[in-house]
């Protein structure tokens, strides 16, 4: 059964290490905060400025200093620190973010990466996605695996304009776990009940499927 | 000391004229100058190129000044939010330059720090890298980014005292900073003006080395763009 | 939270191995990881290149291990006040690389954000250029410089939090931030060590993810090199 | 009558304007802050990351964490700020220096300066000298013309390695003020009672004397 957005995210969650700073885009990524485990030692970072972003505040305390990347008002936990845009980036680019996690349009089976611009449609810009997928050491890319229009999202050759080059190490859709290697897009796993034939169907550029392909497993 | 302090946004934003590249801090509406983009719709000066991350919305911000339609060129990463801005530019009137947020940061930083160019990852094999040069350094790809120019910067700080020293409150911090001294003339509207000696020298972001004129500003909305909470 | 806090130098210095290359933090004595220059000869680590502003004096800072013969190279941009720096750069034992000071800071803090490389004009048309590449912005002369590499920087703070969070205090601040996270693993040795949330966020100048391990000094001499008084 | 050491200062404290940030480097430049008319708003900044500098510190009151370029125990005055070495050189490369004044071993009549290496000798490093001379706007130098073998420091072209292009604005020296022109050592002022002859002789580079050369004044 594909997966739901709440769901991608829960086994993007499965990636976090005690001791990982993690950049999370907007949309899906964004989720991703919702299910760390208890134990492990995670600081987020939002590049406007701020490390160790906690949860959104309660009503009435929401504070127009104190926003995250996707504009929202959010809170500092204790331990969290505020700087400039240019350490922030300094930060990403510095590859001192362990993990970044960020939606696409389209993924290659290079790892190129395109989620920022459709020809012909409006252009709202690349903000800070360009500068991560260029820096980051472990970009893993959250999204549904097939367009509105039912067409896979992993393809051979990226049509739209690129935002990074070889740079995505693994992909999360409702169907599957890829990993970016030589060959293509290897599978690592299968949606609970979802067969290799239709994540098969729904991947364009080259599938690499191993003979044991494992189902995703929740501990929730 | 050498003081910086000016009456008001007028004396603050004198000399500002049509054609100008003005820097204006700020990330979405946290930490604009509001007083100076209030000054800017007042003065009605043209074709302005601006540099700022963001474009505002349709009725706040650097939206104000679209809908007066004095900005010629937009210099920004993301404007995502404004109508006005997608009208403006798909009729021909505003044209745009999108550059990486991280660029964008370290393009103002390399103004403000006398750094004509440096190499980063960031738009390596896109359309951003196009016509600039790029190198390879230790087997990985850069390219080649300089320093803006700009006559003014517009920035805005918590605190501020009479030499032009700054603290910045928060993540309204963003790119107020870097473009402090990344313009001919550096213009500071604060929320606090204090005396010379009150604020602790240890706390400052930054030097007033940076800012040519400060100001309390009046009036300070800080409007929220997205009201996100949670129950308790 | 991600906690940082180590027992002591010891811990913080696991890993350093002769012949690394190590960054230390301070101004002349000012600034400088009294504690982690006391465990390195403690330690007895051969060949090592030093990134520092200075070389210490003959019996404090970066001296102690010159006195042991532990550093190979010294990559300074003064190094003036240190007799047995003199005699072993002189019989050949110690090589020396001088670098503009502005451009030393620069490169640490190039480092430190993932920039390879970026243009000064420090060092253009003299010996410092020989070799490097050079090149013509808007008809001024600027020298390619590159980021250093490390693998341990030592640097020292006033205040820090077991997140890693860090805060300077006067003119010791020098060469210190810019060190953090400009190396491999970051070792940063504080006068006070709080808990995560005693510090305020707005006041941090290194944020703790530029930190890898933090420790409390059990010795801070802070010895003065040119006691300069005026009488009342 | 040659400039004592303070003269020299205080002869090159009159080219400060309200509004300066000056920086000062070690030897006679140091002694130029005994001589700021006390009207004038002026700051100086040591390099080592203080803007704001004030005079030595009272007996007993001095502090490891304050000291200046020269590692002297110094103070902050009110409005003063500290920062890094890095924020230090951009205030110094971006040019928000209105004044640098500096010691030199030689100057060229084309502005050349050599402050830093006498090969076959110690060396000691550049230090801040090379961003300062190639970054200000405005260099002064100051220094004793003659060197202790009785050789000129003006000279048409230096024979030491070289501090920096093209950069010395104006030298003050204990027999004259000095202007960098296109056809090399303008002589502008002279200090009192010293002879153009004096100075030529002292001078090896190219002296270009206008028809009138005032003495310098001294209000003090």
């Amino acid at each position: 059964m594909a997966l739901d957005k709440n769901q991608i995210a829960k086994r993007i969650a499965q990636e976090l290490k005690s001791g990982y700073y993690v950049n999370l885009g907007i949309g899906i990524p964004t989720l991703v905060s919702n299910y760390v485990p208890e134990d492990l030692e995670v600081e987020f970072q939002s590049e406007n400025g701020i490390l160790g972003m906690g949860p959104f505040p309660f009503v009435g305390q929401e504070d127009p200093d104190l926003i995250n990347a996707g504009k929202q008002t959010i809170t500092a936990l204790p331990g969290a620190s505020f700087f400039d845009s240019a350490t922030s980036f300094g930060m990403i680019r510095g590859q001192h973010i362990d993990l970044t996690v960020l939606g696409a349009m389209e993924v290659s089976e290079k790892g190129d990466i395109a989620n920022w611009k459709i020809p012909g449609k409006l252009v709202k810009g690349m903000g800070g996605a360009m500068d991560l997928v260029a820096s980051a050491k472990n970009i893993i890319v959250a999204m549904m695996q097939v367009n509105r229009s039912g067409e896979s999202k992993l393809v051979s050759h990226c049509s739209l304009p690129l935002t990074g080059v070889a740079c995505v190490k693994r992909i999360v859709t409702e169907l599957a776990v890829f990993d970016i290697v030589k060959e293509g897009f290897l599978l690592v796993e299968r949606a609970p009940g979802e067969t290799i034939e239709t994540i098969q169907n729904a991947t364009a550029g080259t599938l690499i499927v191993p003979d044991q392909v494992p189902e995703m497993r929740f501990s929730l | 000391m050498i003081t910086k302090t000016v009456r008001d946004v007028t004396v603050a934003l004198q000399g500002i004229q049509n054609g100008m590249t003005v820097m204006v801090g700020g990330f979405g509406l946290s930490g604009i100058p509001e007083n100076a983009i209030a000054e800017l719709v007042r003065l009605g000066v043209k074709n302005l190129t601006c540099i700022s991350n963001n474009a505002g919305i349709d009725d706040f911000g650097l939206g104000l000044l679209l809908q007066k339609k004095q900005i010629n060129t937009m210099i920004a990463s993301y404007v995502g939010e404004n109508a006005l801005f997608e009208q403006q530019m798909i009729s021909g009137e505003l044209k745009v330059t999108l550059t990486p947020q991280g660029t964008l940061a370290e393009k103002c930083r390399a103004a403000q720090m006398g750094i004509p160019a440096f190499y980063t990852p960031a738009g390596y094999g896109t359309e951003v890298a196009e016509g600039k040069e790029t190198r390879e350094f230790d087997g990985k790809h850069y390219v080649l980014e300089t320093a803006y120019k700009a006559d003014f910067a517009l920035v805005k700080a918590w605190k501020g005292d009479e030499a032009g020293n700054l603290i910045f409150r928060g993540t309204s911090r963003n790119f107020n900073p870097l473009m402090c001294g990344a313009a001919q003339i550096t213009v500071a509207e604060v929320e606090e003006l204090l005396p010379v000696g009150a604020l602790n020298p240890n706390e400052i972001h930054i030097p007033g080395i940076f800012v040519n004129r400060i100001f309390k500003g009046i009036q300070f909305e800080k409007r929220i763009e997205q009201r996100t909470v949670q129950s308790k």
